[in-house]
């Protein structure tokens, strides 16, 4: 997953596509209304800059590394979170450069998994984002 | 404070049940139609400020928006329309000049809604595009008026400099300064992709862009801006702009304000002065002057490269491409009244010039007439909106067709007609690099690559039909056509029969 | 050429990254770890989960029951190392048995200290609680009601605290120094997890050490007195380095290594809480008893000992947890120039010095903590950064666009 | 009755063709091509059929030949007057023809052997074959009521409204002889036909036979129109015999080179070949766009001292050859070779736009 600021227009998208996606349902009205979302991919932006930021998937992640329960695993390429090992110990959220590690709603340790679950093939931040600033594929 | 006349010409519809309040409308609209109440919970809009460019609701997750005309009727007669009547309440407020973007939007007829396309039967068969080869290659350019052959009696191949295009489509004149460039980026990859052709309009060529010179027409417009050496050198052609079909007659303005940076440097102008193209040429008085820039043209570039003369299409049309014709110009392009524009003032636009149709049709028969229609190629623009209507216009007589307004919608225009605003929220017409960002070109020439290739195998489709598997047989093979609901003057000028005969 | 002997003293973090990294660069060479214990390898930091229930037998291994057989292991368990022959290569166990080797990891870890108090020794109902079996010892003791004394309050004593708040005792945490958790927060921070704990009902006796004890009391310097049941010392802890010592190994606190994790000794390398490497943060030597780092150690001295190029030269400690729902992270030196900022129940301390951030702690709110970690790791020049967004939070905001292009529109392999 | 070229209408029509030709120059008899088309009856419909013969007036070779269609004595007067201004007539005559239960409607049939006044000649600047040329098209375009239909020299072309064998016997072509023929059955698909419009169609002693339908007429024709000529017909037959004029006679192209232009090879194809014959092609289609002929045609172009057949670069329509000897057939249906010739030597299908071309050998005289 690349994220290019240099096309990226702020509107946000990305973090509702995710919560979407994460939500499992049909319906964005149905999974999003009225709610607060915590979606794994974040918009940080000041002025007229925008970028988004969620898991690289580094090739020698740090975050696994330091994990104290295994939960956080490498699997085919993508760094996953197994929610029932993790006990919320934060240590990923200190060794994260990239401050995409954060405590889900109940706990466990959420960051993007590449819809791996959810959205068949792409990821649903790329997928919806209007101009390309988000792009997953091989490089 | 004085009554405001000017009524809120949409309706911004919001369906509260949908909207999540994510703020991607409020995020995305230059205009600041859309904000969100932090005390109400939810989003609210000021439609006054509403040009219907449909950014909103094409980027809204759930769908929860629509724009509608403002039902609010004034008393209107067929003599009295709101239009006119807000019009005048405008020029009653400010005393301007009304101003306006895009192509002629009024009532006039359609003469492409009016023609019809034949297609083989029994006695001719149609030919499976699929199956056979179907040829769009088209060559622009002067033809030789006699064969020379050599001592051995083999012909002498040589010929004056062609444009190949690999479709009979070309991207119509668009400056850099009235489209953003991320636009021309799109335009010029797409053509080169496309092995066809974009123009740079008046406003110079941006240095990024020379590598695709190979697929430039460079032009030169009577504000002369941005043309050097160079420049010249740089396009596969020199078009030399002496009107435009939305508005004939009358020159150019580009505001201070958009000259800025890239686009003062790129013009050779200074930041901020108004870019103004002065009504005509002041070197070109008459038709012999037009000659002679032909040929400093063509001198200045070592008659390596084509010369166009782009004129709009107006009453004496075909008299006056006769004349261009003869001036040694290698190829006519025809722009016809509805065609589309930056900014123009709306009487302007909306009420000078003629429709391309029936100028392409004199035009071609009048050069036929004279027996100098294989001197030059004509290029029809101003409203080509399908293939169908390319199709039309070849077998009234083109060689190629320009399209602007068509590639603009590719790359997500929707016409609100208020490119002169300079708040484009798609990207195309703004110079602010906020909304320009909002066209990424790697998107926008694969869009632009995608409609053509479509048209071109829509072309194939309708050529296979009439038993045509190479678009010279089509060209000026008006046979091909039939009129429906035109009246005999109608067809007598487009040199069609009526559907029946 | 003959295969590799490696002999690995040590099954926990330091040991199994030397596995993991040795691994990366010889599938063939031999492997064998010894290991005192016999829990197989297991996550020590989750004994305070199992205590609380948090976390099952099966959850408390941190790699796959098959691990060890997946790498090619030869695992000795409950086998103690009492002698190291650095010239002959062998080592010797306390049963007699004798382990030839080409390449050696030191990675004994730490033994729970055992303060020298006038009458410890009557208190019958004491354990440390370090491993898996002081866990289950302490877990035996405990009887409804029953009040429980931690003697200690770092980061031990305070995640047994928090996980004894799931059990039917009533729990105090006497600590000696002026504040509880003082090795890694500073007062205000320290105060702000002491306040929520005691909100949670946790009793707290700081600043006041205590001088002696009877079966089952605590007599303090100031002369008070607390009543306890079962008493847990969680008074730090001492390297296990007596064996490299008396081997020749150089040794301060913990046996000294460079950044592959060699010792002074030919053939031995060291790892985890045992050993001690240069604190990048502030250039000292340091014994950095940290999960992350010995888990990133034990894999430099692997690949180092497996002759590929390796180094670990950014160590640097590295806490985080929460407890009882109240997040802290901290990384790095706590010297030098600091600003404070705080808000919304958070502190924020951030230490720089010689125009880089040398370290953070960051107290009710730890989002994002890492990018604090990394410009700290990477050395990342301030100069390029705007400062203010820096300490405002930590984002990538701060980077210049094409820093920022590096980072996120780059093939990302190295994030350490 | 409705003729071809009023009201504008555009006649396309199937049809059958036939061709014989004798590269030693030796006389075939009119008869035998009557023969060949006689067998395709099928292949048209009565409304039109027609024979070209070439050496068939040695006696008048250096003169051009004219036959002319009158609707009445008012429209002969009328031509002959014109006749008389720009020639000198050295003979005139009725156009001797056996009367036919299934020919009717028969106009006034008058055959002139013509050469130009030199007087006019001279002030026209013209070569003798473009004064005539402009002539024929004046009387055919100008003079209501007269139709020259054959202009060349030592040819003629016969026809009529029915089918091309009551046309021959019609014409009794039997007695004549020439070293070469073609034919033509018409199978006009929307009017009654014309004796104007039947098939071949001449200017000057080229001479077209055509069965087909071309989709590109009307392009061909504005061009060629360009260059001042005008498809009264509105027949491909017309419009290709002018291309092949225009190409041939007035633009110095050599046969090859026309069929390159009318039956130009594809793009791709153009660009596989060796580079010389590469950019002989790609200038020939880029200078001659508007005569590149497509849809569907065969056709026979008899030429003095030659024959040429081309298909379509599609070949959408059959054409096939044989030889024997030193005589060449082409037809339609290979059966109507065999009918009159039953052991060819060799029969061949000519290729989609690969002109075949023969013309007399060497020192054999068009009259033997």
């Amino acid at each position: 997953m690349y994220v290019n600021e240099k096309w990226c227009l702020g509107c946000h998208l990305c973090e509702y596509n995710c919560a979407f996606a994460e939500s499992g349902l049909s319906d964005m009205v149905k999974a999003l209304k009225g709610r607060a979302i915590r979606p794994r991919i974040r918009v940080e932006e000041r002025g007229n800059v925008h970028y988004a930021v969620s898991c690289r998937h580094c090739g020698d992640p740090v975050c696994v590394k330091g994990c104290l329960t295994g939960a956080l695993a490498v699997k085919d390429g993508a760094v996953t979170v197994d929610r029932k090992r993790c006990v919320g110990c934060l240590t990923c959220v200190a060794l994260c450069p990239y401050g995409a590690i954060s405590p889900s709603e109940d706990g466990p340790m959420q960051k993007c998994e590449l819809c791996l679950e959810t959205a068949a093939g792409t990821p649903a931040c790329a997928a919806g984002c209007p101009n390309g600033a988000i792009v997953y594929e091989e490089r | 404070m004085p009554i405001n006349y000017i009524l809120p010409e949409f309706e911004v519809r919001r369906d509260y049940d949908r909207c999540i309040c994510c703020r991607v409308c409020e995020r995305q609209c230059a205009n600041l139609v859309h904000r969100y109440d932090e005390d109400a919970g939810k989003m609210l809009s000021d439609e006054s400020k509403c040009v219907d460019c449909q950014r909103c609701v094409t980027l809204c997750p759930t769908r929860a928006l629509k724009i509608l005309k403002n039902e609010n009727s004034f008393r209107e007669n067929g003599n009295w329309s709101a239009r006119t009547m807000t019009e005048i309440y405008r020029q009653a407020d400010t005393g301007g000049v009304l101003l306006s973007s895009m192509g002629n939007p009024s009532e006039m007829p359609v003469y492409w809604d009016r023609i019809l396309i034949n297609a083989s039967q029994v006695t001719n068969p149609s030919i499976d595009p699929l199956r056979e080869p179907m040829e769009t290659r088209t060559y622009l350019g002067a033809h030789p008026s006699e064969m020379r052959r050599d001592a051995e009696g083999r012909l002498i191949t040589s010929l004056p400099p062609h444009l190949e295009l690999d479709v009979p489509i070309m991207f119509s004149a668009m400056s850099y300064g009235s489209i953003s460039y991320n636009a021309h980026e799109s335009l010029a990859r797409a053509a080169a992709e496309l092995g066809t052709f974009y123009n740079t309009g008046e406003g110079g060529l941006h240095e990024d862009f020379y590598k695709y010179g190979p697929n430039t027409i460079v032009q030169v417009a009577s504000g002369r801006f941005g043309v050097h050496k160079a420049y010249l050198e740089a396009g596969a052609a020199i078009e030399i702009k002496m009107g435009q079909g939305a508005k004939p007659g009358i020159g150019g303005h580009l505001p201070g304000k958009k000259i800025v940076g890239d686009i003062s440097r790129t013009r050779m102008i200074p930041e901020g002065s108004d870019a103004i193209s002065p009504a005509p040429h002041h070197d070109i008085y008459s038709i012999e002057d037009l000659r002679q820039l032909v040929y400093s043209l063509k001198a200045a570039t070592e008659y390596k490269k084509p010369v166009i003369v782009k004129i709009a299409a107006v009453h004496n049309i075909a008299a006056i491409a006769s004349g261009v014709a003869r001036s040694g110009a290698d190829i006519i392009a025809i722009d016809g009244f509805r065609g589309g524009t930056g900014a123009a003032p709306s009487r302007i636009r909306d009420n000078v010039g003629i429709p391309i149709e029936l100028a392409l049709a004199a035009v071609d028969q009048r050069l036929r007439d004279e027996g100098i229609r294989d001197r030059v190629s004509l290029v029809a623009g101003g409203s080509i909106r399908s293939s169908a209507d390319a199709v039309k216009a070849i077998a009234l007589g083109a060689d190629a067709v320009y399209i602007g307004t068509a590639a603009l919608l590719a790359l997500g225009c929707h016409l609100c007609r208020s490119c002169h605003a300079g708040k484009c929220n798609w990207g195309i017409a703004t110079q602010e690099p906020e909304l320009a960002k909002r066209l990424n070109p790697d998107i926008g020439y694969a869009r632009l690559v995608n409609l053509v290739t479509a048209w071109n195998r829509e072309i194939k489709e309708m050529m296979g039909g009439m038993g045509i598997n190479s678009i010279e047989a089509l060209r000026g093979n008006r046979l091909m056509l039939r009129g429906v609901g035109l009246t005999e003057k109608e067809l007598e000028v487009l040199g069609i029969k009526h559907a029946g005969e | 050429m003959t295969e590799m002997k490696y002999l690995i003293v040590g099954d926990s973090a330091a040991g199994v990254g030397c596995i993991e990294g040795i691994r990366a660069a010889d599938r063939g060479g031999e492997v064998t770890v010894v290991s005192a214990e016999a829990r197989g390898c297991y996550s020590r930091p989750l004994i305070s989960y199992r205590l609380s229930g948090k976390v099952d037998d099966a959850g408390m291994s941190f790699r796959g029951e098959d691990f060890f057989r997946e790498n090619g292991v030869t695992l000795l368990e409950g086998r103690e190392a009492v002698r190291l022959d650095p010239e002959g290569r062998s080592l010797m166990l306390k049963d007699g048995g004798v382990l030839p080797y080409d390449r050696l990891l030191w990675a004994a870890g730490s033994s729970p200290a055992v303060p020298p108090i006038p009458g410890l020794e009557r208190v019958t109902n004491r354990t440390p609680f370090h491993s898996w079996d002081d866990e289950e010892r302490l877990e035996a003791m405990l009887t409804p009601g029953a009040r429980v004394l931690i003697l200690g309050g770092g980061l031990v004593g305070i995640k047994c605290a928090e996980a004894l708040t799931k059990k039917d005792v009533r729990v105090c945490v006497a600590e000696g120094l002026p504040r509880i958790l003082a090795a890694v927060l500073d007062d205000e921070a320290a105060a702000m997890a002491q306040a929520h704990m005691e909100r949670a009902g946790v009793a707290f006796r700081v600043g006041d050490a205590v001088a002696s004890f009877d079966e089952s009391r605590a007599v303090f310097r100031s002369g008070a007195e607390e009543k306890f049941g079962v008493l847990v010392l969680a008074a730090g802890v001492r390297p296990n380095i007596s064996v490299l010592k008396t081997a020749g190994a150089a040794c301060s606190r913990g046996v000294l290594i460079d950044a592959a994790g060699r010792t002074s000794l030919p053939g031995v390398w060291a790892a985890g809480d045992c050993a001690e490497g240069t604190d990048c943060s502030t250039g000292k030597s340091a014994v950095m008893a940290l999960w992350p780092n010995a888990r990133l150690q034990g894999e430099a001295a692997g690949r180092s000992m497996a002759g590929a190029e390796a180094g670990f030269s950014d160590a640097i400690p590295v806490n985080a947890t929460s407890v009882l729902g109240f997040p802290f992270a901290t990384a790095g030196a706590q010297e030098g120039e600091s600003r404070v900022l705080r808000g919304r129940g958070a502190y924020k301390r951030l230490f720089y010095g010689g125009g880089r951030l040398t370290g953070y702690i960051m107290a009710g709110d730890a989002a994002k903590a890492g990018i604090y970690t990394a410009l700290i790791r990477r050395r990342e020049p301030l100069d390029g950064l705007d400062l203010s967004l820096v300490c405002a939070e930590p984002s990538l905001l701060a980077f210049t666009a094409q820093r920022r292009d590096e980072l996120l529109n780059h093939v990302e392999t190295e994030a350490v | 009755m409705l003729r071809e070229g009023e009201n504008g209408n555009r006649i396309p029509s199937g049809c059958a063709i036939s061709g014989i030709f004798s590269r030693d120059g030796e006389r075939i008899s009119g008869e035998k091509v009557m023969r060949s088309i006689e067998l395709m009856h099928d292949r048209s419909n009565g409304l039109g059929g027609g024979f070209a013969g070439y050496g068939i007036y040695p006696e008048y070779r250096e003169l051009y030949a004219l036959h002319i269609f009158y609707n009445d004595r008012a429209a002969k007067d009328d031509c002959e007057k014109f006749l008389e201004e720009h020639f000198d007539i050295a003979d005139q005559a009725k156009m001797p023809v056996q009367r036919n239960p299934r020919i009717t409607d028969v106009p006034l049939i008058w055959r002139y052997f013509v050469e130009p006044l030199h007087t006019k000649l001279a002030e026209s600047q013209l070569d003798a074959d473009e004064y005539v040329a402009r002539c024929v098209i004046r009387v055919n375009s100008e003079l209501a009521g007269a139709y020259i239909f054959s202009s060349g020299k030592d040819m003629g072309v016969f026809k009529a409204v029915g089918f091309p064998e009551d046309v021959g016997r019609f014409y009794g072509l039997e007695g004549y002889s020439g070293y070469c023929w073609t034919a033509h059955g018409r199978y006009p698909t929307n009017t009654p036909g014309w004796w104007g419009g039947a098939h071949p169609f001449a200017l000057l002693d080229f001479s077209v036979v055509h069965n087909g339908e071309i989709s590109s007429y009307d392009a061909n024709r504005r061009t060629i129109e360009m260059y001042g000529y005008k498809c009264g017909l509105l027949t491909d037959t017309e419009v290709m015999t002018y291309i092949v004029d225009y190409l041939v006679r007035r633009k110095g192209l050599t046969l090859t080179e026309m069929a390159s232009v009318m039956a130009a090879p594809f793009w791709s194809t153009i660009e596989g070949m060796p580079e010389d014959e590469r950019e002989r092609h790609a200038y020939l289609r880029r200078v001659f766009p508007g005569l590149l002929v497509t849809g569907p045609f065969s056709i026979l172009l008899g030429f003095s001292g030659g024959i040429m057949a081309l298909n379509d670069r599609l070949k959408l329509r059959s054409l096939v050859a044989a030889e024997k000897g030193r005589t060449v057939y082409f037809a339609s249906e290979e059966s109507a070779i065999r009918v009159v010739e039953p052991s060819p030597d060799r029969v061949w299908s000519p290729g989609g736009g690969e002109p075949v071309i023969f013309t007399l050998d060497k020192g054999a005289s068009s009259c033997r």
